[in-house]
Order: structure tokens, then C-alpha cells, then sequence
């Protein structure tokens, strides 16, 4: 399977902006940030199309989401995540003094994940409730 | 020599500025059970936190306080000592030694960050790695570490030296980016690799770079090739590319970085 | 049906205050004025709520009273030996008033978001300092307008209307116009590809050789607007010129800039990806200005080098003053984490990150900053209001939050309530409570109440002032 | 003689077996300290204390069961000013310097500023309204909007900050000297000055016009100085202050460069002993590290670049600039010694104590918890002595106090630290002891007829900093040195009734749009918003 390594960016979007506004369970608000945003040239390169699944892994975790074409290219072996608890999961924690994670430039791979779902919110955080508690 | 054994294992900051041989000497050891620490929010004593052993000295030794089991939750650990000896056998937390004035300080594991920040004068030894801004300075000031030697054998994070105005901090394994930040004067010795922007916005002193450096910050010039480099009264041997910078600070600081593993600098050769 | 007017928007940083709402029987009923995600607040803002005070109870929550939900939270907060209280930059200065005052009382860590939006700003402007105003003086006067890092179009929708390049001021005209004309090119030359990339059959979307000159309008006498970014935004788009960084490589190009200014050469041929006699011009034209400004956003905190991006912004924008008037500012993202970081100040000498355990007030972001102390696992219990940071922390903070006894104010119903222990529901406030806010150039404005909340949402400041008794009658209770 | 209290005010008696005693025998017992100038609050104050954690980290003050937590040193947070200023008797302080844009950012620190009465006086020097009116003649509608921004701001005198200069600083530059036209507006500070001072008495002010001096900082300003006093002799009604020169020691400097800096002191107190139209307050330096605030835009540039430290700027727009430089007076230094020797020289040499006041400017030229040490300096010759044995020689050699004998006594002190600063800004009910007036009263262990100040001046400074007692509205406050009892301040704001309030129509609310960047009805700050506001109404003549 073709993987891609690439600097992965998160950040607000218009959108995600609004769909915060309209209730973080609404589905606009899900819809809006459950993307990982392409040059379309690098989805050519793994073999994608608008809207298939891929897994983006970095040191600190990895999450499925649906890939879709970014509308501000070129921007090749940069993906772009909006802010949200799917971001969240494959953010570097490490602050180095600053008080302040890393949630740009972050380096991450990139590989078409077809056939696996995109977690809802629900499940997302029902993983986090394992550690240590009913 | 007093001997401290944690009782339990901490798991909100322990704050304990009071274990300091200053702070010990002449006092007994029912006397220093009951020096006043911090546990998160609750004031605790020595004593609750830490069973503590007194050894009769022999007359020539130095005080030495010596720490056995986790303290790696316990920060300022030698905070403003002028004397004696602390080993911690295991890792310490972050402060230590801050504003030494003098003594030595040993970690036989690992140190985090801010050790030795605004340090005057003394020894810090660290046999594992150390945290970010070591030998630094306090938030917004610009006194970094004025004296001293801290001595890291593992590895160093970011921003190592920040406002560093005099002292040396060794390094034997790798560093973070940003070592020697703002540094004023000062040298910082680097046996292994750095991740890059060393010397970033220094005015003077000297970092040197035995590893590997991905890149130089365009702020730096390219001044010579020398065979080798005085580090205190040790000669280390080269050759070295020397920059000089940052001149976007209009600063004069020297960064020596191996010739042989970056051969990917030579294209600054052309600029000499 | 009543109009109100002059109502500030508790969403974003620009914390416009010039929006009109359409009331009938207590309800907003439309909205003028405002952009879309503003628009979105006071449309939607009650869909998703809880109306009663939550408590977790094995393993559920479940609908308590005020009452209970407050004693518990008070029994979690003087418990607690390392707590810390989080959040405040949704909420009003008068509710952070009274959480500063909490904090003291429990001993706790109070931290706002600017621990991970503009942190990093504020440590290093506490090493260089900041030279800076408030938006109107660039409105009137600033022709050389820079968005670093930052996307205004997308997170401060109303920024470029109100405040810079399509402002009208006293001695700047606003550039509407000369935008207007420039994209109808953008818009034709994207036709033209398209259609040629239907002819010919190959795509002529291939990266674009940079250019090696500033584009024409850069040297007119009129104002202009650059930005620097890793993507081509839309902001870069309504832009004179766009200059595209290299991901993290933010700090050498604003040191080469400085050092440009300085008359130094430099030894290389391009920096962070641009050509150097593109920066050359650019510097010339910094230089040139009559005054210009420089907006950051995240992309310089939050990417390699954080604190030393901005210190080397923050310098830059210093040293051109000695040839003209350049200012800088960053590009807050609430409507009121300017206020979180101003009212923890007075209160506390310290913005953000302040640690009360010892009884007074202690600061040292990396170690007293919430992500250092959840990825460490050092604090035993929290209370959040007004912030999501199970949705936005990074996995392994966000999980030691939840780990631990946690307590929740918010109106809406967010990912952190959802795994809180007990949840008070609160009044939406600049919509149903009142209070005064600071917009990023920290200009002070009062937040309105429109509607009336639901009976059992209280705003925030009451909820939090019943915390602090309760809290305080328990703690004499144990002594 | 005993003094009686009830309500909160000084009354002719009161039933003694009732009452609670206070003995005071063998102590001097003063009216509450008042301060006509320090940065206490507000956005520039705040954000000095951002800029320097470095400055507060060592001085803290931990929480107590009546009092919050907070930190100094030279820029306190608000708990700690209030607490501080009232262990030292004080009972009334100034904030001197109030961006009207950021008046509610003000405002709410005053309310988190406990212990003391308080104001402030909003920066109107360069706002674009008045140098329009005053540029087209237009004094009446100048005064209406002044009063208009009174009652918006909550403000209580006039405040003029290098005039011109600040609209200048807008793009980078400043202005000279009293005629130096300013950009774009067609007006000078000298038109600025004399139309601001006639719209004060317009509007009875119970304050006079309150004045940072155009060049402030620079060698040869005292000529500006001069200049600034002279320029509204013509408008002082006899025997009546007409204009107030603050932080005057920075004004006073003679010299064409830093290197012939000097005093200028002598000059300008001959002009004030002649003259009676004109206040002043010290201004006085410390030797310590400290943080410069002004809203002196250019004039902070300048000490950045002379200093080289931290520099924050902050312009607010059709108002007013602010400028932040942390900075450390250096005895060893001859400018900075010279500037000591300045401050005490004008209060020494100016001979009617109600004339100068005593302040440092806080925290320009140190912190205010210096003041115990500045009356020492006053009352002797010893104590000042004392510290010119170790200051620079350069600055030695040059300065005056060695030839001034002039020793103040206690009578004397009570004017320049509380009476004379009450009269200066028309507090009738402040500064003084007699029937009627606030029971704001500090009691200091100090016998004065023991204790000889003059020579054992480490005394009077030991019980200066600790007052015995201090009594706010009638309350015990302060018991030797200790807060016993929190409580919250008045702010008083003056409330000018004029007979033509500025209507507010269409016009002046697109106007408002033009200028701010806010809406009209945002911009006012309502009475309620205070958390004791105190109102002084006057009717204006206009």
C-alpha cells in the first residue's frame, strides 16, 4: 500500500468555525472537522479519490479520516486537519517548557484506509473512559 | 552525611527548597524532619514525606545529603546551596539547583528541566538526560546562568542556555533546537548532534557542535575552518567550521560546528 | 419584535460590536451585521444545552439540583491537592474575577487558552516587549498591512473589513476597489487554466515557478497587504502578494528579514524556500512604509519554534521603527482570552499559567501550564469552564483530564460535559447574560444580555461565586 | 485634642462611653495620605505587569484569611496596591493616565484595588475632538465634549500628555517645542494647552489641568518647562492654580546633551515662587530597578533605545500612545544621580510646601513604597547626606542640595503627602481633620516632641512605613502595619452639568463610527459599572 510522509498542519476553518457555533454534537460540526484536507496531486500519488478513508499516523497516535481535495493548492506533502478531537489524537503533546503543544508542521504518514470508519464522537470518547474507569 | 528515603511515591509537585546542605548543616535530624515542604497545596514536613538517616561524618568529608528512591517529582532540590554535596541516586525534578552559589550536585538518572537556571557558581552533574532551558533564566529576565559548570552525560532539550552569561554547560549526548538562545557569553560544549537553530539570537560567547547540525541559521556567517577548539583548558580536536553571529542581533557569538560530520555545509566553504 | 443594537459578538478575537439582532418573544429571530460563524451563534447557540445540573453517579450522569451539583463540586475542589481550573476565555471578565478568586482559595493551577493559542507570544513578548495599538490606528493609518501565520478569512472573518484593508480611515483609503479589479484577473486567469486544462489535457495546475519580482501594486504609494503562510489561504488570495513559507521555517525567515533591514548580506541563496531577492524587495518595502503592521496567528505559536517565532517577529517589527512606524499584534482567537490574560494580571501580576498552591501567586508556563501538568498526570482534580479541552488537547492530556474528578460549566453540551463529573449548564453570556470582555487590541466592551436564559442556567459569575461559598464554608467546617 | 468619628465622618463629638477608643498619645496623627499621581490601574499599568514577571517573583504576598494573594514589586497587582498603600496611612490615590477608549479596563482594576479612594483623569491632550474644536475656535463645543467624556469615562481632571506629540507618534514622530505645528491638525501645543485650560475653568474642574510636559526626558527641557508654566499665566484668576505640572523632576533637566546634563531646578522654582498660578508634584527617583509607563509615546521610544531594555507601545486610536521601558536607576550614574538630586532640590527650594507635592511618580521613579524613604530625605539633611556619599561623583559635584539647609518638619510633610494634594484637586473632604470631613485619618508611632527627624530620620522612616493606624471612612483599616479590615474604596468621577449636553443624534454617532472603531452606545461607561461610585457634580458655566 503507497504511503506518504508529509508535514501535517491542523487549524480553523470556516466551517469548523460555524459547526463549533451550531453545537459540538451537530453533524455539520463532526462533518467539518472529521477531513483531512490533500493536494490533489498527493492523493493522485496514493491512489484516492475525494472522500475515501485514509489513516493518518504520527509518533503520538493515529485516526481515520476522510480525505478530501483541498482548495488552496498547491500545497504538496502538506495535509491540513481542522481543529477538534479527531485532530487531537495524533498531536504532538510535548511542549518543551513552552506550556505549548505542537499542532503545526507536525510529521505524520498518510495511507488510503478504505475500509475502516471513521470513529464517531461517541466512541472517541468512550476509548478514553477505558483508562482506569468504568 | 543525611540520607533521605522518600516514604511513598509523590504524585502532585513536591516543593523542597529546604533540602540544602545550608540549609541542613549544623541541624539535627529531628531537627530537619521538621523543615517545611509542599506537597501540591498542603504544607507538609520533611519528616512526613521523607525518613531520614543521619551518618556521622567523617571531619574531612564535605556535608553531603544524599537522596535514595523517586524524587522525580521533587523540585528545587539544592535550590541557592553555596556548599556541601547532593546526590540524588535516581532522577530529580525540575529547579534543581537553581541560583547555586556554590557545591555539587550529582544525578545518577535524569534532571528535568530548568536545572541549574540562574546558576552562580558551583557543579551540577547529570548521568542521564536533562530537560529544557538548562543554566536559564527566569521568565522575562535576562539573567540566565552566571557561573558554573553543569555537565549533562546523557541528553539535553530545547533552549539550553537561554540568557547564559558566563559557566560552561557540557553536553555528551545529543541537544534540542534553540541551545545558546539569547546567550550572552558563556560556552556550551555539544559531543553529540543538535536539531538545529543552535546559537539563535546570541550576542557573544561560544557553542560548539561535535555532531551533527541539519542546518545553519541564515543569521550566521561563515568565518573560518579551524583545526580545533579550546573548550575551558580542554583542546577538542577538529576541524571546525566557525560562524560568527547572530547579526541579526548584531551579536558576535561563535558557533563551531564539525567540518567532518556536516559535510552538507560545504557550500559555505565558497563564501570564505 | 424589537431590534437591538450595537450588540458584541462572543465569538472570535474581532469582538465586533456593531451587530443587530431581531427579538420576538424572547427569541433571535435574525441577525445583521455578522459573519457567518457569528450569524451561527446567535441563530443556534440554544439547540445543543443542557438545562439541569448534571451529576455523575455510578457511572452516569444524571440530573441533580443546583444545590447538589455545587456541594459536590466544592467537596472535589477542597479535596483536591493539585487541582487546576481552566478555560475563562469564553466567559466574562466578571466570572474570571471571581475564578481568580476560587483558585486562590483552593490552592488550585488557573490557566487560560492562551496556554495553547498565544502563549508562546506572551513569553516572548515578557523578553522583548511589543510594539503595538489598538485597531483603529491602523484602520486610519497603516498601509503596510502583513497577516503572518495567521487566516483572518477563515478565523476573523470581519478583521479586514472593519479594521485594515477595506476600512475607511482619516488618512488611508480602503483598497475595496483595487481588490475588486485584481480578483476579476484571479477569477479569469482560473478560467483560462481550467479551460486549458480541458484542451490540452495535462495539468497546468503544476507549482508555479516563484516569481522573482514583487508584483507592480507592492510599489505603489497606496495600501497594500502581504501574507505569509504555509498554505494559500483565502486571505492570501485578496492579497498584494503572497509569500509561501516552508512549513516551520517561520524563525529564518523573519531573522533574514531582520538581518536585511540591518544592511547585512546573507550567505545563502534562499531562505525557508524564497528566493533572496524576493526578501530583499519585501524588506524595501517594510522599510518604505509609512506605518505598517504585522498580525500573527497560531501558525508562528503552535509550529517549530513557537515562543522564538514570535520573538523573532516581535524584534523585527522593533527594529524597523528606526526607519519607520511598524507595529505588531497577534491575532487572538476568543472573543475573551485578551480578557482572561488581562484580568488574571491585575489580579495576579502573571496572565496566564498561574499556580496558587503556595498561597500566592506563582508563574512558570511549561511547568504551572495545564498541558505540562495533565501530560504529567500531577493534577487530582479540575474544573473547566467554558473551554473544550477533551476535544482540543492532545490525546494524552486530554485522557489524564478525564481520569480524574472533573467539573464542567458550560452552556453547551461539548465533549468535556459529556465526560465531566458533575456539569452545571450555564447562560449563554453576551446573549443571556451580561459582563465586559476585551477584543484582541485589548479594547474593553460590554457584553449584552438579549434573552433571557432558561430558569435553571445561571450565568457564570453566579455559579462560580456559589462554588467559592460553598468551598469556603466546607474549608471552616474542617478547621 | 481628641478627634471625633461617627458615620464615616469627622464630627464636633461624640458620646464617648459608646464609642471605641483609639489612643494616639505620643503619636502624630495626620488625615489620610493622598496621591495626586501614580500608574496604578489601567491598560498601560497591566500591561507592564505582563511584560515583567521577572520584576514580581520575588516579592509575594501570600493569602491570609481577610486579604488576597499577590505580588510587587514595582508594578503591584491591585490587591497588594491597595494593602500597601494603606499600611503607609494612605487613604486616597490618583491614577494619573486613562486611555477614555480603555476607561472600563480602568475602571475594573480601581474596583479590585481595596483600601483607598480613588480616580482617574482620562488623556485628552490629543484627542482628535479637541484639537479639531480648538483649531476652529470652537472653545464651547470643545468644553461640552470634555464634559461629555467626563461622565463616559467616569474620569476627574483634565490630563494632557506631551500635547501634539501623541497624534504625532500616530506615524512615528513628535513635535518639539511649544509651536511646533502638529501634522495634519494645523495646531500647536501652546493652542492645545491655553484652549484646554480655558475649557477646564469653563467646566469648574475641581482639579486644574494636569500636565506631562512636551520634551519630557530630554536635557533643556526645562525651557519647556517654563514655557508650558508661562503660556496660561494669562488665564489664572488671582490666587488660583491654573495648571498642574506633574512629575516635574523629569521636566527639569538643563544641559544640551546627556553629557552637560543638569538641574534646572533652581529656575523653576523661582518661577513658582513668583508665581501662583501653578502646582507641582516631584516626580522623585529612587535608586532601584523599576518599569517607566507613560503615554508619553516617543519619549519611551527614546528610553528604549537609550537603555536597550524591553519596550512595549501601545497607541489607542484619535486618542492618545503609551510606552513601557523597564529601567534601572543607577547612583553611580550621573544623569540618574543628577535626576535624584533634581526632584528633592524643587521641593526643597520651592518655598510654599503647598506649592509641590510628593510622589515618585509611581512607578516612573520607583515604586510608591519608596515614600517613607523620600520624608526622610525631606525632613533631613543627614539622611540626604547620607545617600549623596554614594552616588556619582559627577552628579555630586554639580547638585544643589548641599547648599540647602531647608529641613521640613512633620506640619510640613502632612501638606506635601496629603493636605496640599487634597486642595490641588478640590477634595474638600479629603486632607484634612476638621468638622465635616472624611474620617480617612493615619496615626504614625512617632513622638514629635521626642523625636528630633532631622537626625534620627531612620525612625521617622521606620514609623512612616507602618502606620500605628490607619482609619479609612471612619473604619479601622490598618493596626500597626497589619490589614485588620478589607474594604472597597469610593471612585469619584465629576459629573459637569453643562446647560447644552452634547446631543447625541445621527451625526455625532457616524462621526463616532469615523473615529473608533466602536459604537457609540458601547463607548460610555454607566454609573453602575463602578463598584462605589462617587459622583462630584459641578455646574459648568457653559
Amino acid at each position: 500500500m503507497p504511503k506518504l510522509k508529509v508535514s501535517l498542519l491542523t487549524g480553523r476553518t470556516i466551517d469548523q468555525g460555524k459547526g463549533k457555533e451550531m453545537g459540538k454534537l451537530s453533524k455539520e460540526y463532526s462533518e467539518s472537522v472529521v477531513i483531512c484536507q490533500m493536494d490533489p496531486n498527493d492523493m493522485k500519488f496514493l491512489g484516492i479519490k475525494e472522500s475515501t478513508n485514509v489513516k493518518v499516523i504520527t509518533d503520538f497516535g493515529s485516526v481515520v479520516l476522510k480525505a478530501v481535495k483541498s482548495a488552496r493548492v498547491p500545497h504538496p506533502k502538506v495535509a491540513f486537519i481542522p481543529y477538534g478531537p479527531w485532530a487531537s489524537l495524533i498531536m504532538n503533546p510535548r511542549t518543551h517548557g513552552t506550556g505549548m503543544p505542537s499542532m503545526k508542521g507536525i510529521p505524520a504518514e498518510i495511507e488510503p484506509a478504505p475500509n475502516e470508519k471513521v470513529l464517531s464522537l461517541h466512541d472517541l470518547l468512550g476509548q478514553f473512559r477505558k483508562e482506569g474507569q468504568p | 552525611m543525611i540520607t533521605l528515603y522518600p516514604k511513598r511515591l509523590f504524585k502532585v509537585p513536591v516543593e523542597a527548597e529546604c533540602i540544602c546542605p545550608d540549609v541542613f548543616a549544623e541541624k539535627s535530624a529531628k531537627e530537619i524532619a521538621t523543615l517545611q515542604i509542599w506537597e501540591g497545596n498542603r504544607k507538609r514536613t520533611l519528616g512526613d514525606l521523607f525518613k531520614i538517616k543521619h551518618e556521622t561524618d567523617s571531619p574531612t568529608e564535605e556535608f553531603t545529603i544524599r537522596i535514595c528512591g523517586d524524587v522525580s517529582k521533587v523540585r528545587k532540590i539544592g535550590a541557592k546551596m553555596s556548599m556541601g554535596n547532593i546526590i540524588v541516586e535516581g532522577d530529580a525534578d525540575m529547579h534543581l539547583g537553581e541560583e547555586m552559589k556554590g557545591g555539587i550536585i550529582t544525578v545518577t538518572g535524569n534532571a528535568d528541566s530548568w536545572t541549574g537556571s540562574m546558576m552562580k557558581n558551583g557543579t551540577i552533574e547529570i548521568k542521564g538526560n536533562a530537560g529544557d532551558y538548562i543554566g536559564a533564566s527566569y521568565r522575562g529576565s535576562t539573567q540566565g546562568m552566571s557561573g558554573g559548570k553543569i555537565i549533562i552525560h546523557g541528553n539535553a532539550g530545547y533552549e539550553v542556555g537561554c540568557f547564559m552569561r558566563k559557566g560552561l554547560i557540557k553536553v555528551h549526548g545529543d541537544i534540542g533546537r534553540f541551545a545558546g538562545i539569547h546567550m550572552r557569553d558563556g560556552t556550551i560544549f555539544i559531543q553529540g548532534n543538535s536539531e538545529g537553530r543552535a546559537g539563535a539570537q546570541m550576542i557573544n560567547g561560544k557553542i560548539v557542535v561535535c555532531g551533527y547540525i541539519p542546518s545553519i541559521l541564515p543569521t550566521f556567517t561563515i568565518d573560518d575552518i579551524r583545526p580545533k577548539v579550546k573548550v575551558n583548558e580542554e583542546n577538542v580536536e577538529g576541524p571546525f567550521y566557525r560562524f560568527v553571529g547572530d547579526l541579526a542581533d548584531g551579536g558576535d557569538g561563535k558557533l563551531f560546528v564539525s567540518k567532518t560530520k556536516n559535510p552538507h555545509l560545504s557550500s559555505y566553504e565558497e563564501y570564505l | 419584535m424589537t431590534v437591538v443594537t450595537g450588540v458584541t459578538c462572543p465569538v472570535c478575537g474581532t469582538f465586533c460590536d456593531d451587530i443587530e439582532l431581531v427579538v420576538k418573544d424572547n427569541v433571535i429571530t435574525d441577525v445583521r451585521n455578522a459573519c457567518a460563524m457569528g450569524a451561527a451563534k446567535f441563530l443556534n447557540y440554544s439547540t445543543h444545552r443542557n438545562l439541569r445540573p448534571l451529576v455523575r453517579k455510578n457511572g452516569e450522569l444524571v440530573e441533580a439540583s443546583i444545590d447538589e451539583a455545587v456541594k459536590r463540586a466544592a467537596e472535589i475542589l477542597v479535596d483536591a491537592t493539585y487541582p487546576i481550573l481552566y478555560g475563562w476565555s469564553n466567559t466574562s471578565c466578571e466570572a474570571i474575577r471571581v475564578g481568580v478568586e476560587l483558585t486562590e482559595e483552593v490552592g488550585g493551577v488557573i490557566d487560560n487558552t492562551s496556554t495553547v493559542c498565544h502563549g508562546p507570544s506572551v513569553l516572548s513578548i515578557q523578553d522583548v516587549g511589543i510594539a503595538s495599538c489598538t485597531l483603529g490606528q491602523l484602520r486610519h493609518r497603516a498601509d503596510l498591512i502583513f497577516y503572518w501565520a495567521s487566516n483572518p478569512w477563515s478565523a476573523h472573518p470581519r478583521h479586514i473589513e472593519r479594521y485594515t484593508m477595506f476600512s475607511e480611515g482619516r488618512f488611508q483609503k480602503s483598497a475595496w476597489r483595487g481588490y475588486l479589479s485584481r480578483l476579476g484577473g484571479i477569477m479569469s486567469r482560473k478560467r483560462l487554466r481550467r479551460a486549458a486544462n480541458l484542451v490540452l489535457r495535462r495539468d497546468v495546475f503544476a507549482t508555479p515557478e516563484v516569481e522573482r519580482r514583487l508584483p507592480y501594486s507592492m510599489f505603489q504609494k497606496k495600501r497594500k497587504m502581504v501574507v505569509v503562510d504555509v498554505r494559500n489561504t483565502r486571505t492570501a488570495e485578496a492579497a498584494d502578494y503572497f509569500l509561501q513559507v516552508e512549513p516551520n521555517k517561520d524563525y529564518e525567515l523573519l531573522q533574514a528579514f531582520r538581518m536585511l533591514i540591518r544592511d547585512e548580506e546573507l550567505d545563502v541563496s534562499e531562505v525557508a524556500g524564497v528566493p533572496v531577492e524576493i526578501l530583499e524587495e519585501v524588506a524595501d518595502v517594510m522599510v518604505g512604509c509609512e506605518l505598517g503592521i504585522l498580525f500573527f496567528g497560531v501558525g508562528l505559536t503552535m509550529s517549530e519554534g513557537k515562543l522564538r517565532n514570535v520573538d523573532a517577529a516581535l524584534n523585527l517589527t522593533r527594529d524597523l521603527n528606526s526607519h519607520t512606524k511598524f507595529l505588531i499584534m497577534p491575532m487572538r482567537g476568543h472573543f475573551n482570552v485578551t480578557g482572561a490574560d488581562v484580568v488574571f494580571a491585575w489580579q495576579t501580576g502573571y496572565p496566564y499559567a498561574i499556580d496558587f498552591s503556595h498561597g500566592y501567586p506563582r508563574y512558570n508556563p511549561g511547568e504551572t501550564s495545564v498541558i505540562d501538568i495533565l501530560c504529567r498526570d500531577e493534577a487530582d482534580a479540575s474544573l473547566i469552564i467554558a473551554s473544550d479541552p477533551v476535544a482540543h488537547f492532545p490525546q494524552k492530556a486530554a485522557q489524564n483530564l478525564v481520569k480524574k474528578p472533573l467539573i464542567a460549566i458550560d452552556p453547551e453540551v461539548t465533549p468535556t460535559t459529556l465526560m465531566a463529573d458533575v456539569v452545571f449548564p450555564s447562560a449563554f453570556v453576551g446573549i443571556e447574560a451580561h459582563g465586559t470582555a476585551y477584543r484582541m487590541d485589548h479594547v474593553p466592551l460590554p457584553l449584552k444580555k438579549i434573552v433571557e436564559p432558561p430558569k435553571t442556567c445561571l450565568p457564570d459569575t453566579e455559579i462560580l461565586q456559589r462554588i467559592l461559598h460553598k468551598v469556603r464554608k466546607l474549608r471552616r467546617e474542617q478547621n | 485634642m481628641d478627634i471625633a468619628i461617627k458615620d464615616g465622618k469627622i464630627v464636633e463629638k461624640v458620646d464617648e462611653k459608646k464609642a471605641e477608643v483609639v489612643d494616639a498619645s505620643r503619636m502624630i496623627v495626620m488625615p489620610g495620605g493622598v496621591d495626586i499621581h501614580c500608574h496604578i490601574a489601567g491598560a498601560e499599568v497591566n500591561s507592564g505587569r505582563i511584560l515583567r514577571p521577572e520584576d514580581h517573583f520575588k516579592d509575594v504576598e501570600a493569602k491570609t484569611a481577610l486579604t488576597r494573594s499577590g505580588v510587587g514589586y514595582s508594578i503591584p497587582s491591585t490587591f497588594t496596591t491597595g494593602y500597601r498603600y494603606s499600611r503607609m496611612g494612605y487613604t486616597t490615590v490618583m491614577n494619573p493616565s486613562m486611555p477614555p477608549l480603555e476607561a472600563r479596563h480602568t475602571h475594573e482594576e480601581l474596583d479590585d484595588t481595596p483600601m483607598v479612594d480613588k480616580a482617574t483623569y482620562p488623556l485628552l491632550g490629543d484627542w482628535w475632538f479637541v484639537l479639531e474644536h480648538l483649531r476652529d475656535g470652537l472653545l464651547e463645543e470643545c468644553a461640552a465634549h470634555v464634559a461629555w467624556m467626563m461622565s463616559a469615562t467616569k474620569g476627574y481632571a483634565i490630563k494632557i500628555v506631551n500635547p501634539g506629540g501623541l497624534e504625532a507618534w500616530g506615524f512615528g514622530r513628535n513635535v518639539k517645542n511649544l509651536d511646533d505645528p502638529v501634522r495634519y491638525f494645523n495646531i500647536t501645543p501652546r493652542e492645545i494647552l491655553r484652549g484646554l485650560c480655558r475649557v477646564n475653568k469653563l467646566l469648574n474642574m475641581p482639579h486644574t489641568i494636569h500636565v506631562h510636559t512636551n520634551n519630557l526626558g530630554q536635557p533643556g527641557n526645562y525651557l519647556t518647562t517654563l514655557e508650558t508654566m508661562k503660556c496660561v499665566e494669562d488665564l489664572a484668576e488671582e490666587g488660583h492654580p491654573a495648571i498642574h505640572i506633574t512629575h516635574c523632576q523629569f521636566s527639569a533637566f538643563k544641559g544640551s546633551d546627556w553629557g552637560t546634563m543638569s538641574s534646572g531646578a533652581e529656575e523653576i522654582a523661582k518661577y513658582v515662587n513668583h508665581h501662583s498660578h501653578v502646582t507641582l508634584d516631584m516626580g522623585q527617583v529612587i535608586f532601584t530597578d523599576t518599569t517607566t509607563m507613560t503615554a508619553d509615546g516617543p519619549f519611551q521610544y527614546g528610553l528604549y533605545q537609550l537603555s536597550g531594555n524591553k519596550w512595549v507601545n501601545h497607541d489607542v486610536e484619535t486618542e492618545t500612545s503609551a510606552g513601557i521601558v523597564p529601567f534601572r536607576y543607577k547612583r553611580k550614574s550621573a544623569v540618574h544621580a543628577t535626576q535624584w538630586s533634581i526632584a528633592l532640590e524643587l521641593a526643597l527650594l520651592i518655598k510654599d510646601p503647598w506649592k509641590i507635592y510628593m510622589t515618585t511618580d509611581h512607578p516612573n521613579g520607583g515604586p510608591f513604597t519608596a515614600y517613607p524613604h523620600i520624608i526622610a530625605w525631606l525632613m533631613s539633611g543627614v539622611a540626604r547626606k547620607k545617600t549623596m556619599s554614594k552616588i556619582s561623583k559627577r552628579a555630586r559635584r554639580k547638585s544643589l542640595l548641599p547648599s540647602i539647609a531647608r529641613e521640613l518638619g512633620f506640619y510640613e510633610i502632612a501638606i506635601v503627602t496629603r493636605a496640599g494634594q487634597a486642595k490641588a484637586l478640590g477634595l474638600k473632604q479629603k486632607g484634612h481633620l476638621g468638622v465635616g470631613a472624611d474620617a480617612d485619618v493615619a496615626v504614625y508611632d512617632i513622638n514629635p516632641e521626642l523625636v528630633d527627624p532631622s537626625k534620627k530620620y531612620k525612625t521617622a522612616r521606620r514609623a512612616f512605613k507602618r502606620a500605628a493606624y490607619t482609619i479609612k471612612g471612619g473604619e479601622i483599616v490598618v493596626k500597626d502595619g497589619q490589614i485588620v479590615r478589607p474594604v472597597f474604596g469610593k471612585t469619584f468621577w465629576v459629573d459637569v452639568k453643562t446647560s447644552l449636553p452634547i446631543e447625541v443624534n445621527d451625526d455625532i454617532k457616524r462621526k463616532f463610527r469615523e473615529y473608533w472603531t466602536v459604537e457609540y452606545e458601547n463607548y460610555p461607561i454607566p454609573d453602575r459599572f463602578l463598584h462605589v461610585p462617587a459622583p462630584i457634580p459641578v455646574k459648568a458655566e457653559v
